[in-house]
C-alpha cells in the first residue's frame, strides 16, 4: 500500500490538521475530531450536525459551512464516530431551535447517533434524526439492514442546511432532509477495489474484465460481480436499478455523478452524458446537475449516479447560497 | 475455586486485550470479505483504551459490577462503528446485573444473560442472522447450563459453544449489519464478530483457568 | 484497462457532451473541442485563451467562466491541439482588445500555439503568449525542453482573468500571467502510473514500495525512483525542490496542492497538513492556498505542490470573483 | 526508372500510413518508455486523415509540390503533439520547394533537404538530440548521395540510412522533447520520433520499388 500518510492510526488526524491550515473559516477541534463554522451558530437557528466513517470526503467536513452543516463528526476510517463526540457537536451547535442529526443508514451509524441522540435528550436537547438510506442496490427487507445512505446525503445535507438557514424551526428542516430522502436514489458500481490504511491492502481483486455492481461506499463487495462493458451500457444498467425504485412524479430531478475516489473527471463528464441522454430518452428533466468526488470511498475506481426528484421548493433550496469547502455558490 | 471480583474482570479484559491484538489482522480480513474491513482495528482501538481505563478502575477499588459498566463504556467511546455499541452495551447490562465484591457463576451467568439481552435488544438481532449473536447466544446458554459448577469450568464450556456457534456463522446468510448487503454473497465467511465475541469468551475461560505454571 | 469510456477513440468528444449537459453556463463546439464561455465576450476585453492535452481535468476547461479563461481547446489525451482549433477559439474571444494564449511549456503545446498565433496575426488579431514552466522537476538547460507547465497554469488563468475581467489591456493581461509564472514553482511525485485509453496499460510499473520522484502531468516517468515513505518525508523533499528555485522574497505563497487524479481527498489534507508545517518552519507564509484536483493526470496516483509568491496586486487578483465549474467564488 | 508524380506521392501515403497503422503499438509503446505513450495514435490519427485528403486531391489533379504540401498541412490539423507540426512543417516544406508534375531523384532530394531544414528550425533541434532528425537527416543525406541514381534506388538508400540513425538513438540522452525531462533516464530507449520517421522512408521506398509480382 502506498499512500500519502504517516501512520495508518493518525490519517483522520492528520487529514483534519491539514483541513485546519487550509480553512480558517471551519474550526477543527482536534480531540474530539469534530469540524464546525468557525462562528458561533446563529441564535435561533437549528443546528445541523451529521458526521461518519472518514474515508467519504468531501463528505462530511467539507459540506461545513454556510448554507449547509454547522458541524461533521470525523470518525475513523469506515467507522462511525463514537456518541461522546457526536454530543459534543450536537451541544455545540444547539443555539435553542434544536439539533437534525444527518444519519447514513448502516448499523454502526445509527447505534452511535441514537445513543448521542438519548444523551442529548437527557440534557434537555431536543434532537430529530434524518436518516439516509437511498442506495437501491440493497433492497429494504428483513434480510438487510434496510438501504445504505450515499450519493442522497450530498442533497439532504444542502436542502436542510438551507431551510435552516432562512429559519425553519425544527420540524420543517428535519422535514426536508426526510422528504429529500425519501425522493432519491442511488446506485454505484467499482472498477477497482479501495485500500484501507488498516488493512494495506485492497478489499477484494478483481479480473481486468470484471467490476462489482451495486457497491456502497465502505470497500465492501457489491451485489454482485459482472463483466466490464461500455459507459452507455452500465449508465443505462445503473439508471434502470435507480429509476425502478424512484418515486414516480412529474417533478425534475437533480442528477449527482460522483466518483468513488479514483476516478478521473473525464470518465465522470462521460458517464453524465450517458446519464443525460438516458435520461433524456426516457422523459426524466434534469433540472440541476454535479459531476465531480463528492461522496467517495477512498480509492475505489468507480462511480455513482444519485437522482433525487425535486419540487420548486427544493430546488430553490438547492440554489440558496452555500459556502463550504465542497460546494459553493449563490 | 474463585468468584468473579475485579482483580478477575481485569484479568479478563487484560486477556481479551491480548487476544484482540493478536487476531487483529484476522478480524479485519473476516470483515473485509463480508463488510468495511476495519473489526480488527475497531476492537483493537477499543480495547487499548480499556486496559487504560481498567487500570485506573482497579486503582480506584470499584467493585466488579461497576468496572464492566466502565469498560463497556469505555467501548461505546472509543471503538465506533457496530461493534463499539453492541458490545458496550452489552457490558454495561451485564455490570449493571451485578453487585458486591464477587459473583458467583451463577451471577455472572445471569449478568453475561443481561448483557446478551441487551445486544439483542439494540441491535436486533436473533440467533441465525449471522452476527456476534450467533456466538453470544450459545456461550451465555452453555455458562447458564453450568451454574452449578465453578467459574472457570461454566467460562470453558462457553468458550467452547461461542466457537461452535462462531463456526456455524458460516453459512448463513447475513439479516444484519453490512454483510447483509451482500446477499446471498455472505454465505461461506465467517462473521467477524461472531469471531471475536469467541475470542472474548476464550479470554474470559483463560484468564480465571490457573495457568500450568501457577 | 477498465474505465468510464465507450471508445478510447471518443473519450474527449464523450466527456465534452457531457460537459455540454453538465454545464449550460458553457458553450461547447464538440467538431473543434472548443469550450467557451455561453454569452459573448464583452467588446473591448482581453480574450484569455488557453489548452493542451486532455486528461488533466479540470484544466482547461473547468476554468472557463468569469473571472477566468474565455476559452478551452481540448487536444486528444496528452496531445496538444491544433494549430487550426486554436486559430478558431482565438478568433472566437476576440473582441477586438486581443487575446493572449496561456502555454504549458511543451514542444508539442509550443508549436501549435505558436502556429495558430501565427495565422491569428496572419489575420490582423494581436496575440501574447504567456508561457508557463513551473515545474522545478526540469532543470530549464540546453539538456531538456525547459522546465514543463503544471499547477502553475491555474494561478496563471486566474490572475490574469481576473486582470483581463477588470478590464486589463493585452499586455496589462500578459504580464500579471508572465509574473505569476516567473514567481511559480512546483514539483509531483507519483505512486503509480496512469493508464491512457489508447495504450490500456499503466504507463510504467512501480514495486511496492517504489515511487517515480519529479512526474510531470502526462504519464511518463519521473526524474528518478525512490523508495516510498511517510508523506512529512515526502513532503519536505518537495518543498526543498520547489524552495530553491522559487524567488526568495517577503511575500507569502499561494499553495496549491493538487491531486493527480487517482489521491484521495483525505490524503490530499495530509500533505497540505506537511505543506503548511514545514513552511511555518522555514519561514514561508501561506496567504491562501487551494487542497483538491486541479491539474491531474488521469488516474495517476500522486499529487503535486505548487507555491507562489503573491503579493497585494496579485492577492488582489487571486481572491477577485471567479465562477467556472471547478473554481468559485466572490 | 519513373519521377515522383502525383500518384508516386499517393503511394508514399498509402504505404506510410499503412506502416504506421501496423506499428502504432510500438510507437506508443516506445513513446510510452521515454514520453507520454501517444506517438502511434497521433500519428494513426494524422495518417487516417491524409488517406481522406491525398486520395481527393489526386482527383482534383494537384501537381506532386501542392500535393505534399496540402498533406504537410493535413498532419498539422489532425495529428497535434509535438509531431503533428514536425512532419507537417517538413512536408509542407518539402512540398513549395517542388515543381511541375513530376520530379526526378536531384530535384526530390532537395526537397527533402529543404523539409528537414524546416523541421529542424521549427523544432531547433540537432543530430544527436535523440527526436526524428536524427533519423530524418542521415536519410536526406543518403538520398541525395544517390542523387544521380533512380528515384527506388535513393529511397531505399534513405530508408537504410533512416533505420541506422534511428537505432543510434537507443544510446543517446535526449536534448528535445519530452524525453529529456527524463535526463540520464531516457539513455537505453529507441527515440518513437526517429522511430517513425525510419517507417515513413521505408515506406517511401517501398512504394518506389516494383512488388515480386509486377
Ligand atoms: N444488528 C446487529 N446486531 C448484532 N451484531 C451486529 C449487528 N450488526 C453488526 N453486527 C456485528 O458487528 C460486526 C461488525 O463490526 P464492525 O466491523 O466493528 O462494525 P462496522 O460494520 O460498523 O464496520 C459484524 O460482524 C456483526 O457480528
Ligand atoms: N524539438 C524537437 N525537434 C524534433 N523532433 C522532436 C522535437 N521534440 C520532440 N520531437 C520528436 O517527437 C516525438 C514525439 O512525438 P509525439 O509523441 O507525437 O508528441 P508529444 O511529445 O507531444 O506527445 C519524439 O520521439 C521526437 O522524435
Ligand atoms: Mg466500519
Ligand atoms: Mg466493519
Ligand atoms: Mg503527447
Ligand atoms: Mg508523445
Amino acid at each position: 500500500m502506498k499512500k500519502f500518510l504517516d501512520d495508518a492510526d493518525t490519517a483522520v488526524a492528520d487529514a483534519l490538521a491539514g483541513l485546519a491550515f487550509a480553512r480558517p473559516d471551519l474550526k477543527v477541534d482536534q480531540e474530539l475530531r469534530i469540524v464546525t463554522r468557525a462562528g458561533a451558530v446563529r441564535p435561533g437557528k437549528v443546528g445541523l450536525v451529521s458526521g461518519g466513517g472518514s474515508g467519504h470526503e468531501p463528505l462530511h467536513s467539507g459540506y461545513v459551512g454556510t448554507g449547509m452543516l454547522d458541524a461533521a463528526c470525523a470518525g475513523e476510517i469506515f467507522s462511525s464516530p463514537t456518541p461522546d463526540r457526536i454530543l459534543a457537536a450536537t451541544k455545540a451547535v444547539s443555539a435553542g431551535a434544536g439539533v437534525v442529526h444527518i444519519v447514513k443508514n448502516y448499523t454502526g451509524d445509527n447505534l452511535n447517533f441514537d445513543m448521542a441522540a438519548e444523551l442529548a435528550r437527557d440534557e434537555g436537547l431536543e434532537v430529530e434524526k434524518v436518516l439516509v438510506d437511498d442506495d437501491v442496490a440493497v433492497r429494504d427487507s428483513t434480510w438487510t439492514a434496510g438501504r445504505r445512505g450515499t450519493g442522497a446525503t450530498v442533497i439532504v445535507e444542502k436542502a436542510a442546511g438551507a431551510r435552516a438557514e432562512e429559519g425553519g424551526d425544527l420540524k420543517a428542516v428535519a422535514d426536508i432532509g426526510r422528504r429529500v430522502n425519501a425522493a432519491s436514489r442511488s446506485f454505484a458500481v467499482a472498477l477497482g477495489a479501495c485500500t484501507t490504511p488498516a488493512a494495506g491492502r485492497p478489499g477484494f481483486e478483481l479480473a481486468e474484465d470484471e467490476i462489482e455492481i451495486g457497491v456502497g461506499i465502505h470497500g465492501e463487495p457489491g451485489r454482485a460481480r459482472g463483466p466490464m462493458r461500455p459507459a452507455r451500457a452500465l449508465v443505462a444498467d445503473m439508471l434502470d436499478a435507480v429509476l425502478e425504485e424512484l418515486p414516480a412524479s412529474d417533478d425534475p430531478v437533480i442528477a449527482l455523478v460522483s466518483g468513488l475516489g479514483a476516478t478521473p473527471l473525464l470518465e465522470l463528464y462521460v458517464v453524465y452524458r450517458h446519464v443525460a441522454e438516458e435520461l433524456d430518452r426516457r422523459g426524466v428533466r434534469i433540472a440541476r446537475n454535479l459531476v465531480g468526488n463528492y461522496v467517495t470511498s477512498l480509492d475505489m475506481a468507480g462511480a455513482s449516479i444519485t437522482l433525487c426528484r425535486a419540487d420548486a421548493e427544493l430546488l430553490r433550496l438547492w440554489d440558496a447560497p452555500v459556502d463550504t469547502p465542497a460546494l459553493r455558490w449563490g | 475455586m474463585r468468584d468473579l471480583d475485579t482483580a478477575a474482570a481485569l484479568s479478563w479484559m487484560r486477556a481479551a486485550a491480548a487476544a484482540i491484538a493478536a487476531h487483529e489482522a484476522e478480524l479485519s480480513a473476516l470483515d473485509a470479505a463480508i463488510g468495511d474491513g476495519d473489526h480488527g482495528a475497531n476492537l483493537r482501538r477499543g480495547f487499548s483504551a480499556v486496559a487504560v481505563t481498567a487500570e485506573q478502575l482497579v486503582a480506584d477499588g470499584v467493585q466488579p459490577g461497576p468496572f464492566l459498566v466502565e469498560v463497556g463504556g469505555t467501548l461505546i467511546s472509543s471503538v465506533g462503528g457496530a461493534a463499539g455499541p453492541l458490545y458496550g452495551t452489552a457490558l454495561r447490562s451485564a455490570g449493571k446485573a451485578l453487585s458486591g465484591p464477587a459473583a458467583d457463576t451463577a451471577a455472572v451467568g445471569a449478568a453475561l444473560r443481561a448483557g446478551l439481552d441487551a445486544l439483542c435488544r439494540l441491535g436486533g438481532a436473533q440467533v441465525g442472522d449471522k452476527t456476534m449473536v450467533d456466538a453470544f447466544a450459545p456461550a451465555v446458554g452453555a455458562f447458564q447450563s453450568a451454574a452449578d459448577q465453578d467459574l472457570a469450568t461454566a467460562a470453558l464450556r462457553a468458550a467452547a459453544a461461542a466457537e461452535e456457534g462462531m463456526r456455524a456463522t458460516t453459512p448463513l446468510r447475513a439479516r444484519k449489519g453490512r454483510a447483509s448487503y451482500l446477499g446471498e454473497r455472505s454465505i461461506g465467511h465467517q462473521d467477524p464478530g461472531a469471531t471475536s465475541t469467541a475470542l472474548m469468551f476464550r479470554a474470559l475461560a483463560e484468564s480465571l483457568t490457573p495457568s500450568p505454571a501457577e
